[in-house]
Order: C-alpha cells, then structure tokens, then sequence
C-alpha cells in the first residue's frame, strides 16, 4: 500500500503547500524546526482540514477537497504518536495501549501487547497513570498506543527524541521490521538523519512548508548536492552488503560488492542482507593502499563528482563496486590527493565507526 | 413624609385605589409594601420602617400587640371578606353547604384545591368551615394546598382541580371559575383584615392614612374589588 | 431537635425521592445540553442556552405557573403524557420535574465548564484510534468530566432539597404526595409560634444536604487523584 | 408588551441595580473562596463548603429569614454594621446582599471547577519564574479562569434577577427601594386580573437577562480564542 | 557559585538517592529515560519536595530537610526549561519570554531580549500564542523564557531535544558563553553525549536512581572505563588547543599540545582556546605515519591503557601531548597492531569527522 499527499495550507505568515508519494516501508519528512512536518502529519490523520489537498492511502481517498471529500479521524485506522504524547490521563497505561485495539475491526491483524510491552520496557508500568511516568517513559507509551492500534498507516512525529541512546537501538530493529514484514506505510517525522537513514526507504526533505528533495533514501542520500540540504554532519551513504561469516573475535565480515567489510557484530543470520549507512565524514579517501592502520575496512573505489560547498569542505561522490559512497573531506585533501571524477582510490572505513544503529536490516524496497 | 404601609398581597388592587385617592385628597404619599401576612409580621418584628400594617389575618396582628410592636389602640377591623367554593366547570350545579355534604363525591376524585390549610389565612378559614360542616376528615385527603390562594384560584382556573376554596374577592376576578357556593360566615372565624399603626412610627400622615382607610370615602374602593367594609 | 411528627417525616422521605429522581432523571438531560452548548455550532445554540437559563432568571413561581400550563392536566405537553400513563399534576413526580427543571440550569453550567476544560487533543488522539465521536465522548470526554458531573449533580441535589416556590406553585401542597421538606417548613413559618418546627425541619434538610455535599466532596477527590489531577 | 408603570420602570431599574451589585462585590469574595475550596488544604474546609451551599439548600423564605435574624436592625451583624453606617434592613442594599447570598453558590461553584481545571504545572512554572503565590494566581490562574468566573458572574446575575423568596422576606416589597422586578411580579400575581402586568415585567426581566446571557456568550467564546483553546 | 545537591526520594518502585556537586559551568545529568533526571531537577527547582535531603546554592540553603528548610520555589530565582514546554497559553510568546523577568529584582543581571529572540530564530512569533506554535517553536520560546528570567541557577532538561542540528547549532555556542561568561550554575539533562561533552564542565552519570559515574567532563570522557556506562557510540576525549590561524581554503590550525591539527573554521580569535571533542571512533592508529591520504590531522601519540569489553570493540587510552585521547577499535586491531600500553604509535582524525558541534569554546574550568 502506499499514500499519495498534496496539501496546500496557509496559517497567518506560514504557507504549507507540498506534494509528495510514500511508497510502503517508511517515509522520513526531515525537516528544520517549524517547517511543516507536524502539519503534513497531522492532515494525514484527518485532524487538520486543508485548504485544498488530496490525500489517497492505498485505494482509499482519505481527503479530496475537489470532491468534497473528507474521512473522519476515526475511520481512517491511523496510529498516530503525537509529537507532545497525548495519553489519556483517566486511564492506566495498560488501557492507553489497548485504546486502539479495542476500536480495531476485529479481523485486523494485530500486535501482541506482551510483545511491544517488552520491546518498550515498560511492563512495569502497566498498572500506572501517565501523570506518574518519566518524559521517556510517556512517550514510550505513546508509541506502544499506536503499534497496538492495528492500523493501516503509522504516522511518528519524532517518536524517538526523548529517548535515551540504549533505548532507541531497542526499538529501531522493531520499526524495521514492521517496515519489512507488514504492509503498513509508515510516515515517519525526524530531525535525526542517521535515523532516517536507517529507517527511512524514501525520504522527503521539507523546507519552509516546501517539498526540497524527495526520493528513496539511497538516492538522496548519496547525493553530494543533497549535502547542504540534510545537513553536513549528517551526510553519509547506504551500501547494502550480504552476512558472509561471524568471527569468533565478535566481528562480523560482509560481502559488499566492492570487496570485504569487517563490522562488529551484526545481528543476522548468514547470507542476509543488511544496509549499512556509512557517514560521509568518516570515510577516509587514500591515493595508496594504507599498510599497519586499525581501521579493517579499505575498499578500492572510484571518484564520480565532487560537490564543493562554500565552506572549507567537499563531498565526494565514490563508486564502490555497485554502492555508492559519500566522502566528506577538506577541500585542501581533494587538492594534495588530486582527486577528480574518475581517479581511483582507495576508501577507508573503521569498523567501529560504523554503530550498530547505523546497520538496518535489509529493506526490500531498495 | 412618605407613609410606608405593609399589607397583606391580596389587597394589592383595592390598596393602591386607597392611595391614590388619599393622595388626591391630602397630597400624602404612600408607600405600599405587599407580601404575605406572616413575612411582613416578621419583618415588623425585625424593625422594619413600616407606618401602617394591615394583615390579612387576625394572628399576625395579636402578636404584634402582645410584642407591643403596634399602637394597640390604633387598631381596627377595617375589611371583611368571604370564602367560596369554585368549579372549574362552567356549567357545574350550585352546591348547598349544610353539614355532611358530600364533598369528597362531588370532587369525584379530583382535588380540592385550597390555600395552605394550616399556615395561610384563606387555608385556615377553609378547613375551619369544613370541620364545622362535619366533613373534613373526608376531604382532606383530597385537598391540594398552594401557598396563597391566587394560586389555588390558578389551579381551579386551569382545570387541574374540579373545586376550590377561595376568596370571595378572588372569585369574581376570576371568569373561568364558577361560584358553585359561599360558606355561611357562621362555618368559619370571620375572615377580616385588621389595620394598625405600628409602635415605630414618627409620621403624622401614618394615622390620616389609616383614618382615610377605614373612611367612607374609601369604602367603594375595597368594595369594587369585593371586600366588604366594615364599620 | 425536637422529635419530628410522622407528617413531617413524610416530607423528609418524599423530599430526598423527589431531589434524588430529579437529580438523576435531569442528569442525562443535562449533559447532553451541556455538550451541545459547549462543543456544537448550530443555528439557535443561543436560544437553547436562554432556555436553559429561564428558570433562574423566572421567580420560581412564575416558572412553577408555567409549568402547571405546559405539563397541568389540560397543559399541551401533560394531557399527551397522561396519555401514556405519565402524569405530574399533584404527584410527587411533579415535585421532581419541578426541582428538576429549578436545577437544570446549574447542573447544565457545572458540566459545561467541565466540558470546556477537557484538552480537545485528547479526543483527537481518540479518534484517531479509531473511536468515534460518541465512543471519544464515552471514554474519553464522560471520565474526564465526572468531577464537574459531580459537582452539576450535587448542585442540583441541593437545589431540589430547598427547591420552593416552583414546587408548590405546580403541584401544591399535598402531605405525603407533594408536601416537600421546604413547603413544610414554609407552613410552619407562616403561623406565629411554630419556628421551633420549622427549625427542625431546616436542621433535617441541612443535615442530609451536607452529608450528600460531604459524600460528593470525598467521592470527588479520589476521583481527581485518579486521573491524576 | 404593554406600556409599563413607572412603578414598574422602578421595579426594573432596582433590579437591575440590585443584581449588578450584588454580583460584582460577592466576585471577588467568591474567587476567594472558590480558590480556597479548591487549592486549600485547611481544617474546616467541609464547614466552609457546606456554608456556601446553604443558601441553595434552604428554602428561600428561610435564608430571607436568617438574613433578617442576622442583618436586621436589631440583628447581631446588622446593628454593629449600622453603626458604621451600613444598613442592609429593608434597603436596596439588602435586597442585593439576598441576592448576592442566593447567588453564591453557584457563582463559586463555576469559578472552582475553573480553578481545578487549571493544570497545575503552569502555576509551578510560574513559581520557577519568580512569582509568589499571589502572583501566580494573578497573572497566571486568574487570566485562565476568566471564562468559569463569567459563568459564575452571568450565573449569579440570573439568579439576582429572578430571587424572589429571600428578598421579599428579608427586604419586604417597599417600591423604589426594595422592590425588585420578581417582587413586584408577585405582587401582580396575588391580585386578580394583573396577570398581563405581571407579564410584561417578565418579558423585562427575560430580555435584560437574555441581553446579559447572549454578551457573556460572546466575550466567553473571544476570551477562549484567545487563550488558546 | 557552584550547587550541591544530596536527595533521597522513593515513588511507588522507584527510589532515588544522589549525591553531587555541580560546580560553575554546565553541569550534564545523563542517563536513560526513567532514570531520575528530572525528579532531581525538579527537587532543585522545588517542586518536589523529596523525602530527605539537602541542596545548596553558592552559600545559600534550598532545602533541608533534616532542618526543616525549604525555599518555596519563587525564591529560589531558577530558569527551569522543562521537558514538556509548559509554556503560558494564555500569554503572547513576547509575554512569555518576558515572564521571568517581570519578577526578577532590580538589579539582576538580564539578558536582552532581541539577543535571545534572535538567538532562537523566534521574532516572528512574538505576537503569537503558544497554541499555534510548532513542537520545536514552543521548546525554543521555553529556552528563552528561561534565559530572560535572570536566573541565579540555570535548570534545563532536554532543552534541545525537539530542534533539528541546525537550530542546535547556533543555540549550543550561545549556551557555551552562558556557562563561561556568567557565573550562572546549569544543570543540563540530555541524552545526547556530543552535546554534554560539548557543553558540560562536569558530569553526572545516573542510573535507576544512582550516580554511577560523576566528575569533569574531560575526565570521565576519557576514561575508558566509563565506555560502557555512557555508550559505544558515544565515547569521546576532549583535547584542548589554541587557534593558530585560519587559512584561506577554510580550514582553521589550531596548535594542540601533540601538534598541529586542522579543522573547518573554528569560529574563534586568534589566540583562543578551545576545546575539541574527538569521538573514540573518529580515531584511527596507525603504527607508521601513513601517506597521501585525506585526513589531514596525524598525531603522535602512546598508548596508556586499554580496555577490552565484552563486543568486539577495545577502548584505547592515548596520551596525546598534554592531553587525552580515546580510540574505539576492534580488538584484531589491537592484536594485528600489536598494542599495548607504552606503545608508540599514530592517532589519524579527519579534520571533517569533527563537526563545528564538537568544538566548543574554551572552558575555564577545564
Ligand atoms: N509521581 C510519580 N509516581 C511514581 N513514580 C514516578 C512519579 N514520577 C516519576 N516516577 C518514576 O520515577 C522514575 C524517574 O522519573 P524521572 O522523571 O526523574 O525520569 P527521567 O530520568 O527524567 O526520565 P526521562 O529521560 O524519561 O524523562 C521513573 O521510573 C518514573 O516512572
Ligand atoms: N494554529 C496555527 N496557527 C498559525 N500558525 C501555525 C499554527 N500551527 C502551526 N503553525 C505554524 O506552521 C508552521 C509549521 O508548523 P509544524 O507544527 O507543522 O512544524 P514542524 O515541522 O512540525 O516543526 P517542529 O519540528 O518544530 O515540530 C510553523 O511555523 C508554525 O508556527
Ligand atoms: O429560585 Mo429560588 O428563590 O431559590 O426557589
Ligand atoms: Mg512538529
Ligand atoms: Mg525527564
């Protein structure tokens, strides 16, 4: 299933007018403070009557303002988790997470409550009131909420920005799976782009209530001149590589199309295949092929275009076999290295830059 | 200079006449409060700034005397009144009242209706005519008691209850009511509104009103409204 | 107090039927009007709310004549009710429509600013899983509002209890039928001599109405901490 | 309507009078003690709570007369009062004072809904920021409750239009200065044959109260919009 | 002035018991969601009165318990930037902001208001209410309320947590003058370790209620020890070095006490100090000086100490110069390189793996 969006809206000095398409999987809406993110989401919902906009899940319209059409909130089977939680304060956290299910048609497949309640860690908090909960632990609840809702589409307003690290790498793998194994469209708000780039199949880049990029996430993301957009310290490619073996010092070696990569553990079984998001800033670029070095990962690749931004830095666009990788380095390096689409070099990779949350489980739409 | 006079409400109509016409005659100014017999009593006793009082029953006015909040020998019967039966029907048949009469099967079920039978003057008179007919133990739990007896006049009025006791001066304001009856003074203490002026006031006018009330000249006023005058 | 007569005991029995099925009986009533006037936009939203509020702004006697003309025997509304059975004239189901409708527009303003008080993103959230507007009401909107339910119904409960002049005026005074605690009271008052009657009466009816206030109060607090207030 | 007497006129204009006194001096009272009601935490609070619903529980006629007890001339509170030169007894004054006593309950009852509806976490940012308890509540509670303390205001104007039994025996019915609009409508109604009269001064009443009702819809819903809601 | 704060408290299942100091600067509680961060911000802002304790500010007593004292929360003159906005909704956002200071005394050091609403991007809010703001919008307007009240103390959980880099970007430096121009103490909640090692003089570990790890940032950051408890991922040294120049091509020199290095223009004067976050995984060690390769910052460094953890990753301790670094590697590298503490080797960092974020100014208590 997938969801079409068009919205056009004016808010006293705020225009939202922005046209995208989510294909099933996640689609990440990365955007700046105040650029329109909770809106687009909140319309989806049905809880914000565009001035003028479609919007079609699946073959559902759920919004035509052409036609008049307009799908009340609960007949549209989204789960939403609010940007600010919204639980209700009367009932105990066992019954917000059972809201949902118990409105769900009863055929809906649905997700087991001990399940998500572990995956949350919240099991002892069941018996609890959201006014005695922690900031971390409301919005985990608000999560459980509308996995349990067995909806036909997700809508996140950033789920994740109040939790803690450890937590977050928790509930990551679950969103992936939900993303590989059902059917459900997940629209998904961040300001975090290794997130996105590890969740997100397609992402849309909205800027001041515009649409500024849009497109799968690989594409986008190894895009040097999407560099400026998503923000230089977020760069970073996806390179999607296959489990070959896990050594017995706990690293895991992949078959990446340009040659081996060394991970530290990667939770999959052999011969799976997994997305890993290598940031552009930690890729090292070499004329020769270093000798006595820690870093395990050394790919030989070829320059494709080089993106020179106004500051002191450069992205380069590699060939990695068949990945595409993103290099973020001084402008001074492509100068002494002599670097120009088509040179071939050498990338180099440290295994333990790559963090566990910037390996996803493969994602059938890329 | 203004005399303030309280009085019972049912005098409401015939009172205001009285003024106007003293007014006319004296260029006195009265000031008129109307409310329950019991409320203004009360209030008299609380010191209110009253000149006058005129009450529609004879209790209120002794225990005024006995608190020496009147001026004994200011007092008088100044109106006198009569209570009647009342059909709701247009065409109901004139009743007799001798003793025993049967009540309760003329109401056929319906409710009596009268003014609180215990409390307020037109109940009081009411019950007492009945006891002394010999037939109130059989009528009363039929009767419907409202707080005044306008609004007892109103039920009949609105055919909510076949008869009531009212007020002779109420009955004959009323059109949809018929006058099936009038008890026979001698069923019931007599019905009259005594007047006096009270220990508090410093008005001259205050007794010249008084007089004026209890004066010919206003005698076809009250009777106007139904009351009869006494002498 | 002085021992109480059966007469008035019957009054103290008849009034708490009366306040408690007018309480109860106007409840429903009263939420609905009230979530009408605080959530609906309509055409006459203004005139409901003027109606609402007539019975405070009417001397009760007027309200209680009006009454008597609607809901009487010969009244447009009484005479087709009595066709099904229901009558108010002279009944103590009169005396509960009386202080019912005396109540209605307390009980009405209490659970209307309840109503406005509910965060409305919460009945978003609501219906975005999937419960619809009466089910948002059931089990988001009607927990949230209990203690402004509470408070409406105790209001109302204790207007009935002193409720008066509508009373008498609509269903007269009828002891053991209509004879409510206060039109007892207002008997004793209008004899001379008969305040120490009437004064028990009032400490009967200050009694219950305090308890019911006290019940309500403590019932109100655990509801609060609930939901987490 | 028919043309009304200036008896009448004055009747209007003491009502008007007396309901808009006795609604802005018990205000603030009312605040007071809604907020100790629903924030304070004081031995005695039951006591309080039940006080202020006394005059809703008790039949008119007897709060008129405990008024007349207490503030009469020869009362305990009203002969010291008369020394200072205040005197409620069988002046406008007292009629508002009935009126304001009558009214009170329910005005206190909206402005407290209103508090509790306050969340609380506001007034401890406000704390955080520097402002006393005294501040908070009015730069922070106040402005938030406005629309509960117009409920209780426009409440209290109603019920100020239409008291009847408490006034008329506390105050008596004097024209010009203690005869409100409800006392002199009962005053028509206990003669025969003034129905009409009694009439048009309810359409008075009705269209001034009516007037009050629609203007404090309307500031009600601007004030709302502008908190946010 | 600095804080010192001591607390005992149990809710239902959950019991805190603390203790620690915050000196001047920025002091970091970091810890997981339900840990007890808030609790223990909210106990120094008084508004909550916990079971036991004792809080001093400068040579002023907040709370004791064991003497009955307690400063109502007035009179203690925090800016407490909470975690749920509580922002006024009755106010405009210009009465917001200016909220704090209406109550603050004469005399109280205050910050301007077009600085701080300039700061946070908010002056075209000014005239708007908190209803119709954006989740990041309101969190911003809550920053500068709490800016504006001219606190004494400076209470901030997870201010940052609702806005994108960018905007976290131009607020973080302004933050980094608040904690070295003013005498202000802040305790600053954050889940976020680029942050905290970015902002925080010192830090405070807690876990389930307990401090498990306190002290001066630089310290625990380079602590390798202290990998586990503050995450992988997360790891990172503080080096501190003077600015030497900035070139023409954009990139700055700064003169570390191991050596040159060169990084995107560090937005400094010449002469200035400033201190470098450099992430544990962000290093490579190399036993021979390599070449032609595009990172341009290599520094002779020795081992001190290393350690293994349970994963495939080793924490090495690397004396650079005067100061400290941390290298996360996998522990073949240890092996094929043959480390060792005593060794002598070479630490390579790209100049563009250290993000503008990671370099913050100078830090007189470092
Ligand atoms: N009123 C309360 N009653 C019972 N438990 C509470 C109450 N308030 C907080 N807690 C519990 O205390 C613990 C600490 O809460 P606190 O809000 O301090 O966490 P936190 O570290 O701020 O977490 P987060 O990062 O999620 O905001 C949590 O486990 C929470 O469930
Ligand atoms: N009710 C409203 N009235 C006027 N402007 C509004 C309203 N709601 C939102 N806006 C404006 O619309 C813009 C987009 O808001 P939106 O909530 O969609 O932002 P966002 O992308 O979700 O931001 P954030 O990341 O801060 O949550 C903002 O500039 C906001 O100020
Ligand atoms: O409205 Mo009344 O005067 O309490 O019966
Ligand atoms: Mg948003
Ligand atoms: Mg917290």
């Amino acid at each position: 299933m997938s969801l079409t969006v068009r919205l056009r809206h004016a808010f006293g000095g705020f225009t939202l007018d922005v046209a995208f398409e989510a294909p099933a999987g996640i689609t990440a809406l990365f955007g700046r403070s105040g650029s329109g993110k909770t809106t687009i989401v909140n319309a989806v919902a049905g809880l914000m009557r565009p001035d003028e906009g479609r919007i079609v899940a699946g073959d559902t319209v759920l919004l035509d303002t052409a036609a008049g059409r307009f799908v009340p909130p609960h007949r549209r089977r989204v789960g939403y988790v609010f940007q600010e939680g919204r639980l209700f304060p009367h009932l105990s956290v066992r019954q917000n997470l059972l809201f949902g299910a118990f409105f769900a048609p009863r055929g809906a497949p649905r997700e087991d409550l001990g399940r998500v309640v572990d995956l949350l860690g919240i099991a002892h908090l069941l018996g609890r009131r959201p006014g005695m909960l922690s900031g971390g632990e409301k919005s985990r609840v608000a999560i459980g909420r509308a996995l349990l809702a067995a909806p036909r589409l997700l809508l996140m307003d950033e789920p994740l920005a109040a939790l803690d690290e450890a937590r977050k790498a928790e509930i990551i793998p679950y969103l992936e799976r939900l993303r590989d194994e059902t059917e459900v469209p997940i629209l998904y708000v961040s300001h975090s782009l290794p997130e996105v780039a590890r969740l997100a199949t397609s992402l849309v880049a909205i800027d001041a209530g515009r649409v500024v990029r849009a497109g799968s996430t690989t594409t986008v993301l190894a895009d040097p001149a999407a560099v400026p957009v998503l923000g230089h310290r977020e760069a970073g490619a996806i390179l999607t590589a296959r489990v070959v073996r896990h050594h017995a010092d706990g690293l895991t070696e992949l078959a990446a199309s340009a040659g081996p990569i060394y991970l530290p553990t990667v939770d999959a079984p052999l011969g799976a295949t997994v997305r890993v998001r290598i940031e552009a800033h930690d890729v090292i670029i070499a004329r020769e092929p270093p000798s006595a070095i820690s870093a395990l990962n050394v790919l030989p690749v070829m320059v494709t275009e080089i993106a020179e931004g106004s500051g002191p830095g450069a992205a380069v666009g590699l060939q990695a076999g068949e990945d595409r990788l993103l290099a973020r380095i001084t402008r001074r390096s492509v100068g002494t290295l002599g670097l120009a689409p088509g040179v071939a070099c050498y990338a180099i990779l440290k295994s333990t830059s790559v963090a566990r949350r910037d390996v996803g489980a493969g994602d059938r739409a890329v | 200079d203004e005399v303030v006079v309280f009085a019972a409400a049912s005098l409401k109509n015939a009172l205001e006449d009285v003024a106007d016409a003293w007014h006319e005659e004296t260029g006195g100014t009265a000031t008129i409060s109307f409310a329950g017999s019991s409320a203004l009593a009360r209030q008299i006793q609380a010191g209110a700034p009253a000149d006058v009082f005129i009450s529609a029953n004879v209790g209120w006015m002794d225990t005024l005397e006995e608190d020496d909040l009147i001026i004994a020998d200011t007092r008088r019967d100044v109106l006198a009144n009569s209570i009647v039966l009342i059909a709701a029907d247009p065409d109901a048949a004139p009743v007799t009242l001798e003793p025993g009469v049967d009540i309760a099967g003329l109401l056929d079920g319906g409710r009596l209706a009268m003014a609180l039978v215990d409390a307020v003057p037109a109940g009081i008179y009411g019950k007492a005519a009945l006891t002394s007919l010999g037939v109130w133990d059989d009528v009363a739990p039929q009767v419907a008691q409202a707080d005044n007896v306008r609004a007892a006049l109103a039920l009949v009025a609105r055919g909510e209850a076949p008869y009531g006791i009212v007020y002779a001066t109420d009955a004959a304001a009323e059109p949809a009511v018929k006058v099936v009856a009038t008890f026979p003074a001698d069923t019931h203490p007599p019905i009259i509104y005594p007047a006096a002026l009270t220990t508090g006031t410093d008005d001259p006018d205050a007794a010249d009103f008084l007089d004026f009330m209890s004066s010919p000249a206003a005698a076809p006023l009250f009777e106007r409204q139904g009351f009869k005058v006494i002498e | 107090m002085s021992v109480l007569t059966p007469e008035a005991w019957q009054a103290v029995a008849l009034s708490l039927r009366v306040s408690v099925w007018a309480t109860l009986v106007s409840l429903p009533v009263a939420i609905l009007v009230a979530l009408l006037l605080a959530r609906g936009h309509f055409w006459g939203k203004s005139l409901l709310n003027g109606l609402v509020h007539l019975p405070l702004i009417l001397p009760p006697v007027v309200t209680g004549y009006m009454l008597l003309i609607l809901f009487g025997r010969r009244g447009p509304i009484g005479s087709v009710l009595a066709e099904v059975g229901i009558v108010f004239a002279f009944n103590w189901t009169g005396a509960a429509l009386a202080a019912g409708v005396m109540a209605f527009p307390l009980m009405v303003r209490a659970i209307r600013l309840s109503i406005e008080a509910v965060d409305p993103r919460l009945e978003e959230a609501a219906g975005t899983l999937g419960a619809s507007r009466i089910a948002t009401f059931a089990v988001v909107t009607l927990p949230l509002i209990v203690p402004g339910i509470l408070a409406g119904a105790i209001l109302a409960f204790a207007k009935a209890m002193g409720e008066f002049g509508a009373t008498i005026t609509f269903v007269s005074n009828i002891p053991g039928r209509t004879q409510t605690l206060p039109s007892a009271i207002y008997a004793f008052l209008q004899v001379p001599g008969e305040e120490g009657a009437a004064l028990s009466l009032v400490a009967v009816s200050v009694a219950i109405s305090m308890g019911a206030l006290i019940a309500s109060e403590i019932l109100a607090a655990r509801i609060a901490r609930r939901i987490g207030r």
